[in-house]
Parts: C-alpha cells; structure tokens; sequence
C-alpha cells in the first residue's frame, strides 16, 4: 500500500485544498455515513458459516468451521470452547506483494479481532469443542480489520453458533478537523487524519474492540467514538438483512 | 453408512459410469471465470468449477534476472489452501499438497512459455519484471489443479502492466499494457478408477479414488507439463489416451473461455 | 483454596475498593527507572513497577528509508518475555501477546512522534538512521504494558547517538548527542472488573480480571494510541473516564520521573 | 548448476553443430542406450537396507529405515505402514552450493517418488508401523530423481521389505528431434530437449511416476514414454543384480 | 561486537606498546587475578531460585526453575530429571544489535554449560521432573559464557537444589607471552591472544567445561588450566559468600 | 540383557582394557580416504572410520568480508546427520549435536590457520572469496567429529580454487590452483571411562561412557582448539595426558594420510 500512500500524498499537497467542503466528502458522503456495504452470507459451500463483505473497496471472506473437536486434544478446556480466529491478507490484495503468511500485524488484529468476539459468543455451551473462524482479505483498502469483523459475526449467525448479539464494526475518526465517519484510505492520509477502529455489540452499546492511533484530545476521542456508535446500528441492519435474505434462499 | 462403503459405493457406481452428480465421466462441472477481483493486483481471477473456488492474482515489480537468464523476466508462483476453504487445512507452513499444486501451475504457464519473458526485460542482466502469481483456494471440492491452473491464465489475461519512470519507479495506478503473451496453456486433470478415466472430480470422488495425470496443453495441442500423482500406476496407453482427453477438453475450454477474450 | 474461588476472592475485594497489596485502585505500585544498564546499547533503562521488571535498549545503526518516508529514520522493535521471567514463559518464537506488547509500544512511541524522524535523515532517499527499539521481561509481575512502556521512554531519554565518519562508518565507542526528541509519552492501562476501573494490575489481579484498555498519553496532555485487550467490553463513558485517568496518571509519572531529566 | 547451464548453452550455440549424430550421442551412446549404471546394495552399516547408485556422473546413496514403530503414535495407521520420504541434495552436490535443508523442489520430489512406491510395497503387510525412505544425492548431474527412485527401490528389497516387484526409473527425452533415452545435462540443455522421467514396475510395465516438461505433440509424448519402458527393464536387471551380489557377499 | 574489535586492533597496533608491564594488566591487575566480581542472589522474584552477576563490565542474569513436571509428558526420564539450558544474548547487549532468538553459538553454549551443570546436580532425586536454567547476557564484554555459568550456579543453590557442589567458571590464556587469568576484551584481542573457558566443581578441582581456541603448547595448556584453578577457588567465595547474605536477608 | 546390562559390561570391558573389536584402548579403527566423491564442490572426501562414514565438501563463491577483517577470505560451515545415517536421526532444523560438530571442526579449521585467508582477498573490504564446509554424516558409528574433522582436512587439500575473469564472474569448470594453506590440523577425541582413557570410540561404546575432550592439533604439534563434552568431568592432569595423546595421533595421521599429498 505504501506506494499508493505515497501518490496520494503528494496529490493532496499538490492540490493544496480540502477534502471535505461544507460536510460532503470526497465520495460524495456525509460525515457520518458510511461507506457501501454489501455482505452475503453463506458463500464458502465446505464451512459450517460463511459470509462475504465488500466495505467499500474493501473485499473480505470470512468462514466459521465449528464447534468441533479439538485438536491436538491436550488443548481443549473442560468448561468452554477454545476460540482459534485467523486474520490473513491474500498475496494480491495489496499494491506491494505481500508474502504468503502471517505477520506480526495479521497476528495482532486476530488477537484483538479473538477478544472483541469471545465474550459475545456462548462458549461455555460447548465444551471441549473449538470454533475457528479466518478472514481472509481480498481487496485491501482502508478498513480491512473493521469489514473482516462485520464479515466473521456474519458467519458465526451463519454456522448457527448462538450468540448475545451481532457484533458491528466500523472506523470513525478525523479529517481536516471533521469527526467523519469510515474513513477512506485518501482520508487516511491526510495529515492530521485519525482513525479508530471500534467493534460494538450493537444491541447494547458495549464496546468490545477499540484501536487508536494519531494524536487526540480526550474530548475528540468522545466524538469519534460516539459516531462509531451510529456507524455500528447502520451496520448491524445492513448484517441482519444479510442473514434474513440467506435464510429466505434456504427456506425457498 | 462408513467412510468405506461410501467410498466402495462411489467406485461401484463409477464404473457403471455413474457420478453423484448425474455427470458423464468426461463432463465438467459448470464452470465461471471472473475476472478483476482484486483491483489492486495487476490481474486476478476468480474460478468456480462446481462449487469448487479458486482465485489467482498476478502482481509485479521490478527484480535481478536469473544468472543463467540474463534477458529474461522472472516468474516466482505460490499456492495456497487458505484455512476457510476445508476443515482440514490448517494455517502455516505450505504443506506437500500445496508445493506441488503451486509447482505443477507454474511449470505449465513456464514451459508453454505463456508469457513472452524475453519482452520483460528492461537492462539485460540488471533490471527485469518480476511476475508473481499467487494462488488461493476458496473452497475445496475437488479438482484443484485445473481450477488452478484456469485461474492463473485467466488472471494473467486480465493483467495489466504498471507502468515505470526513468528512474524505474512503479507507478501501479497506471496500468496500461496486457502481458506479452504467447499462447494458452491449461491443465486437465484425468482421474483413473479401475479401467475407467473421469475428469474434475470431486472432493467426495477424490476420497475414493487417489491416482491421476495432470496434462497441461497448449493452444496448438502441444503438452507443456505432465504430472502423475497418488499411489498407483498407468499403463502407456492409459497415458496416451489421458494426453488425448486433455488435448480435447483443453481445446473447449479455450475456445468457450479465452479466445474471445485474447487479443 | 481452589484458583477458581481465589479469582473470585479478588474480584469480590476489588468491588470493595480492596487490593492483595493494599494499594488504592488508581494507585501504582512504587516504580524506579534506572538508567544506563547496558553500556553497549545507545540506551538503556530498567524499570522496577513493583516485582515487574523490564529492561529496554535502544541500538542504531544506518538503514534505507521507508519508501513513503525517504526523509526520515525509522524505528524497529522487538518485546521479548525472557523464559526467565516467569515459568509459563517458553523460548521460541513470540507469541501473540509478546506481538501485542511489543507493537502496541511502538505506535506509542511513533504515532506520539516522540522521537523526531526528520532529524535521523542522513541522505534522502539513501541512508536514514535506524532506531531498534528492544524490550526484554525479566521478571513478570503484572501490567507488562505500562512498565515496557516506562522502559523504552526512559531508554530513548538515556540515548546517546554514535557518530559517524565521512564514509558513514559508525563508531559506537564515540556516542555524542541525545536522540532528538519532540514529546515524552507514557502508556497507562486501565482495567474494568464489574463497574471498577483499576491501574496497575499484579499478576494475580490479572487472573481474575482480563478486560483492559491502554492509553498512551503525550505531554501536552493528547493522546497518541488506545488499545483495548481482553475478552469483556466498555461504554463509552467508561473509555472517557479511562482517558482523563490515564492523562492524569500521564502527567504525574512525566513530573516524577522524565521532566526533571528531559533538556 | 546454473552457472553452468549457461556455459553449456553458449557453447552448443557458437559451435552450431549437432550433438547427435547419425544416431550417436556426444558420450557415443546409441539413442535407446543408459548412460553408465552401477548399484551396490547395504552401503549404509546402521540401517535396515541400503544402496549406492552411479547414473552416469549422478550419485546418490538411499537408505531404508523400518517397518519400525510409528512416532508420534497418532500418526499411526491401523491398516498399514506410513510411508515417510525425504529427497535431499547434499550442498557441494551442484555448482552453486545448496544451503542446508528441504526446499519446495525436494519437498515436491519426495511426494511423486513417495506416490510411485506406495502401491509396490505391501504396506498392510505392517499396520503401525512406519517405514523410512532417504535419498541423498551425493553429485548431480542430469536424472537426479531417476537415480534415487532406483537406488530407493533397491534399499527397499535390501531391507527385506515385502513388494510387488523391483520400481525402476529412468527419463526418456527429446533432443535435435531425436527420442533419445536417459538424457546427459549436455542434451537436456538443448533448446528443443524434453525432459520425460518415469518410475515404472517394470515386471508389469505399470508407470507409477511421470512427470514432463516442455514442448511436445502427444505422439513424441508416446513415442518417449515407450522407449524410457526399456530403459526401466535394462535397469531392472542391474537393480536385480546388485541384489544378488549383497545376498552372495553375505552368505559366503 | 566486531566493530569495536576492530578499534581496539588498530588502538593496539598504533601504540606499539605492550598492553601488559612487569606484570601488572590495563586495569592495574596482576595476571592472577580475576577482574571485581558481583553476585547477588534471588534477583528475580517468580523464579524458584535466581542471581545477577557482574563480572567485570560482563553482566548476566540467571534463574532456575523446577524441580517441576515435564511438558510435553514424554519427553521425561522416570530415572532422573531433565535439564533444560537456555543461553540468550539480549539485543542490545552487544555492540552490533542482535537479532531476538537463538543463534548456532547460543546453542552450543547452553549445550556445553548443560554437560557442565549436569553430574554435578542430583537429577536422580528427582525422577519424572524437569529443571529449566534461563541465562541472560545483560551487557557482553569479555567472559559472558564463564559469568553465565557462575550466576547458574547461585541460582541452582538459591533454587534450593542438591549439588555435590557449586559450579565456578573462569577463563584464562596468553597475553603477549604472559598467562593471565580471567581476559578483558582488550586483552582478548592482542593477536597472540589464547582464551580458555572453565567450569570447575572448586570443591574437587574437577573440571567439568572446558573450550579452547587459539595456538598453544601442550605446556601452556597445563599453565593456564592451573591458573584457572586459582581463579575458581576465588569465584566459589564469592558464590557462597552471596548465597549467605541471600540467606541472612530471608530469615532477617 | 538389557541396554544396563550392555553399558555396564561395556565399560567393565573397557577397565579392563578389552574393546568389543579388540582394538586396543588408543588404537584407531581402519581409516580410509577417498578424495573427490562429488564432482561438482571445488574439493570433496569420503572418510570411513571403521564404519562411520562421513563426506565433507568444499563450496567457493565471492562475497563481501567481514567488517572486522576486511582483508581475509570467508569461511562457512555446517555439519548435518543425513536422516540416512542412523535411525535416530530426524530431518529439520540441525539439533545441538550438529551444531556442536559444526562449530567445533570449523574452529579447528580456523584457530589453526589452515586456510591462508588473506591469500583469499581479491579486494580489500570489497570482495573476497568464500568457503563453504559442509559435512553430512553417511553413517554413524561414533566419533563423528575426529572422523568430520579428517574429511574437512582431506576436502579442503583435495580443493582446487574456480577461476574469475575480470568481471569477478567465477568458472567453476576451469579450476585450477589448489588453496592456500599454511599447516594441516586434525582433532582426536578422547573419552574417559573410569580412569581410562580411549580414543576412536563406536556408537555403541559412547552409549555406555560420554565424556570426552576434543582436541585439535596443528603440524607443528601445537594446540588449536579444544572442546570438553558430556557430563563428567577432567583433573587437570587428564587434560594434559589427553593432549599428549592427541598431538601423539595427529602426527601420525597426518604422516600416514596427509604428508605426502601436501605440496
């Protein structure tokens, strides 16, 4: 992605004008609307859940194979099902080839990505089973941790696994002094640009991923946060429908 | 009703020329090649054969030649069975299945010289395009290699070239010429089951039936890359009779698939 | 006493305003930073927060630029749990929580801009300085994110840069200016058991209760990175709240620990 | 072996002469001639059966280790013998030195001649147990892999390891047109060469290895694969010759 | 670390000096004496047994676990324990930053420091177990592998576990013709320089680790492992002296 | 009988001064070398000693050299137990026997100044010449490092050097002046069983006894290197006998094998 950061950049110095005019954005969005989502659940025919997520540019798969045995055995615990969640970026998905396997990065977002699903699911109605869940993005732009997120709780209600809710994602943060809502990776770049990433269980407000990284007041980080919070019910219908329209297809 | 008698039970019916899925032994699934997955590689593909899933994507940079090649652009491939395609994949280090899937594509796109590699050089000896074909297996029912392969050529199809300054900087924004090409070339996979040969198997089929010749041919009918795999054996005639199959499956594909769609 | 009813001991204590050590529950456990521990790094600090024990150092050398950033150095690090530091430890590769550690104390570092980069630029585009960051657990008593935290900040502030000749030969044993510096940044990580909010956790407290998140505040008062951890969740009062503590903590730990030290 | 690819290149190229003539080759072999073969069975003290092959300027030693027990035991079948094969190249055995360990050539190699022998052996003679197969090439020059299947196939009977009949394994080819048999490095870095290598149970004449690359009508492809089935039966008897003078040596 | 070498040669070749006169070192030592040594024990509080040594400007942390159970189960010895050695450099403990992990030279310290630890503990009293020794270069001058073995010992005896006696460990050599004891880096790299690493159980003179590298006599062999004998005895003072105050403090 | 059983009669044999294959306690077995096993390394051997096997190699190629020692040739060593050679022996990463035997011969080589590496500078601090040492094991039955370190020795006399043309390209089919050398040097092994001494021990003697010093010795019979392993331990006055040893059966070995090959 580097080298498109970097044209971009230069663009936005060359131009020396704003991205965002009186409210509207770049794309043509207000500042808190999110970017198109589509998302399609039930697409990888051998997983026991699937779902397919386009956030944007943002092109993501995430499947969910389980609950199952364990194995090696030795790793399962006797009151609740071990999470294994898997974040990847496919070779091409990126402008600058990145090499097959997990770096520290992808390791990082499935540690987080692990917490913000586990006490979301019931785990303990399934002992000594695992559940694994991967993501797997296609098309990298801005967001891909958020878009895999709102795909692998898609593909958990898919496969069935009983849950106290949908988890939504989505990023909010800064742009030109604007809170905006899904930030583009042209928005990104932008100087003083923040971007937070939140997952939320939408039902109750609960908060249960939450990465920052820029340079902010107390009282902006509110702002961003609570925009999440609008971001995150939009979301949570667009998963819904998804989820509606998968079980209308089997049902017909 | 076991995992033996399932598979006792696919061989019986195959022999009296029956599948699972109503096909004839040398009919292949409903097959769709999308293009354009990614828009960020330079090319990619997504194929469906059955419910069989498969992209590839092309991407590119700049790179030293091979010693032994000094005019010559490089090809450096990967396959990968991504975890969410099968319950049986686990992640880490490529395992033999993958190598050789990754190998045998390769080897064919290489030795039917698909792509013109003399036409991306740009210093001899010093700076050549370095193409990167990557694999990844979506969902797996069966015939792996020949969604593989289909993939790759159609990604490669689909690709086009980022362009570079004087001072050989990429500029991936502006992609602008296909790949030099110099013909089509794709694998056909022939299982063999007692005295009967059947073509894209399933995962199901796969379970009860091991030994296969993957024929990779060319536009002109030329084999590019043969490899046999699984535990037992062919007789010559087998052999030429599965070249034979490939040519003629090969030739449909291209003719359906790809003619219209090369310049 | 079983674990399980030792867990729920500290949980109970802790929603009465109680702790193991009978520390308040925004209160830190006594901290020294010892600066210089190993003279062959450019910088070094221990941190004792508590039984915790963290060493960081600071080693350079001359690297590339990044290509989006060819005027300014760059930053590597590492957070290593040495097997020393606690029997669940193992040696081989880092797991994903000395992942966590470690890339959650570099964007601190970074995206505060403490260190100034622009001023580690040698040659545009060519030679940059390189700036590894490492940290090592030595003794692992809990909140392994704040005092690494303390250690790379304080490490960074007992950095002497090496000097180089016209060749762009290092000379280690010739170590001159500071790193330039713009702000100090400290993380501080804010745990929630039932509606209590705690710092400083022990390794004990940590058992019981899981669900954090870490703030990394700047001098000016801004905050540079958040990071949340654990399997439970937050409102959004409760993540303000975390703020305004973690600033407040922040700006307590700089006035104790770095202004004085800091030219 | 690049490095020296490319001088055997240039030099086939400025003499712009023939290598075969009237059906003789540069070593003044005839065209359905192997090169030089010597075999000699348990070279290998420690294991349970051994052999040292000579291909031409190829060297390989192999070595066969069980039916021993399985480790770790959950990897043991209860209806057979695994087989496990590990195809290495030693690293002074090319020109340009090789580092140490398995790369996706070896990897590759080891499962085609690990597919080539698992229906000769009667595995289900040997439920958990596993059998070991290593091949290392000492020196190599062209049909690394034809050697090691065929010095493998002889550990194999030297450990007294029950099958169907003796795997033997050579390439046929194509060079200046011609179908030529057990190609030297010199030919197969002729432009048109076709490389074809294939093990085959040569009392039956089944092929359970076949791999090819290159550039040829389906009509040569038979023409070559017809010509490596005498190949396999020459090397056949040398294959059973070696044996018989391991079993003389031990019994006098 | 070379970088510096390479300074200290070429300080060492300009000045034309001898580094050592009438028998007095750089740092004011006589060439029998070890460079001021520092132990403390029961530096790291989660483990069972630990020690922090300086050894010049060499410093090294050290600490012991077990006896404990083996994971994984089969890899233990219903006879005796199993000991497990680890030697790491820490990155920035050297001059040229190190990469985190094992290297080919830490792996083959923790093997020789293993064999010297090994018959001097009583493993046989504690079958089934394992007994893990973590070793830690803080700061790399001179002697780090001779510095990590005293600090393995304390923390061995700090650990509560039964040896036939403390480990000490030193090295001598030949600086420009003299044999010293106990070699800084300086001394290290005048080009005549031999280095011999020790471990002694002091209490017998047995000699359990020894490594040599240069170009010597038999004679001067026998003179510098003599020297070293000296040089241990003195080591295992200190060693007892700061296992006493460790013990002092506890029941203070 | 037992493996007790076996070790205890082993080492009462050996106390009695009785090996299992007579050979007297510092007799060697059969030692045979053939030079130039592998056409294709610039020098090769095979070594049996009685019936432990091993193959040492010679690779040659340009690199840089190391900062410290800008003007001297490279040297780089592995050692490897070829799965082959013993059914204990597991391919993957090399175990810490292996790197032991690696590091221990290539010490021997380059403490005792065998290779002249500054004859093997072409430009100072720029490009020298490189030499890979590989050693693999064939078989295994014992004293693997006397018998590595003889192939070393034996591999790198057989060693003929590449040519380079003025481009620094390297001819690996025209070679022709051997390597520089400036002495031979060779290690012996001893063991220690009770208060004997033993050399050249078979696997099945270092079952039953294991602690051994290594020591390498130079033409001129000065001491190069030494190793102490196992888990016993070494008087003072052992140390010095098994150096007399050593230096006793170097010189002989390099009379009877190497002498005369030397120019």
């Amino acid at each position: 992605m580097k080298s498109r950061n970097c044209l971009k950049k230069a663009k936005v110095i060359l131009m020396s004008e704003k991205l965002i005019n009186k409210g509207i954005r770049p794309d043509g969005r207000k500042l808190d609307e999110i970017r198109p989502l589509k998302i399609k659940a039930g697409v990888v025919d051998r997983a026991d859940g699937s779902a397919y997520v386009e956030f944007g540019t943002t092109k993501v798969i995430s499947a969910v194979y389980g609950p199952k045995k364990v194995h090696p055995r030795h790793m399962e615990n006797s009151k609740k099902a071990i999470l294994k969640v898997r974040y990847n970026m496919i070779p091409f998905s990126v402008y600058d080839r990145k090499r097959p396997g997990y770096d520290k990065r992808s390791v990082e977002i499935a540690k987080v990505i692990s917490e913000a699903l586990e006490n979301v699911i019931f785990l303990e109605e399934f002992p000594k089973s695992a559940i694994d869940i991967d993501m797997e993005i296609i098309q990298a732009d801005a967001g891909t941790r958020v878009a895999a997120i709102t795909a692998a709780s898609v593909a958990l209600a898919d496969a069935g696994i009983p849950m106290r809710g949908l988890i939504s994602s989505v990023a909010a943060g800064r742009v030109e002094g604007n809170i905006v809502l899904d930030l583009t990776k042209e928005e990104e770049d932008v100087s003083d640009a923040i971007d937070l990433p939140i997952a939320m269980l939408a039902r109750t407000g609960e908060i249960t991923l939450l990465q920052m990284d820029g340079d902010a007041s107390v009282d902006e980080i509110e702002k961003i946060v609570r925009m999440t919070e609008k971001g995150c019910r939009d979301i949570e219908k667009i998963q819904g429908k998804a989820l509606i329209e998968k079980y209308n297809a089997n049902t017909a | 009703m076991t995992a033996k008698l399932t598979k006792d039970y696919i061989v019986n019916q195959i022999k009296r020329n029956i599948r699972g899925d109503d096909r004839k032994l040398d009919e292949m699934r409903e097959l769709t090649i999308e293009r354009g997955v990614s828009a960020n590689a330079e090319g990619s593909a997504r194929v469906k054969l059955g419910k069989t899933e498969v992209i590839a994507g092309i991407k590119m940079d700049l790179a030293e030649p091979y010693p032994d090649s000094q005019d010559k652009g490089v090809l450096t491939s990967s396959a990968e069975f991504l975890p969410l395609a099968a319950p049986e994949f686990e992640a880490g280090r490529p395992g033999e299945v993958e190598v050789e899937l990754g190998r045998v594509v390769d080897r064919g796109i290489r030795e039917a010289e698909v792509i013109d590699f003399k036409k991306l050089c740009i210093v001899e000896g010093e700076k050549v395009w370095r193409v990167f074909m990557d694999i990844v297996v979506i969902n797996h029912d069966g015939n792996l290699m020949d969604a593989s392969g289909l993939a790759a050529m159609a990604a490669i199809l689909d690709a086009k070239m980022p362009t570079i300054d004087k001072e050989y900087k990429i500029d991936y924004n502006k992609r602008e010429k296909p790949l030099p090409l110099t013909t089509i070339a794709l694998p056909i996979t022939v299982m063999k089951c007692g005295n009967k040969l059947i073509i894209d198997t399933t995962a199901d089929e796969e379970e009860a039936i091991d030994t296969r010749l993957t024929v990779t041919t060319n536009e002109s009918g030329n084999i590019s890359s043969m490899q046999k795999g699984g535990p037992g054996g062919f007789t010559v005639e087998e052999i030429v009779e599965i070249c034979k199959i490939a040519g003629k499956k090969t030739d449909e594909l291209i003719k359906k698939h790809f003619k219209s769609k090369k310049k």
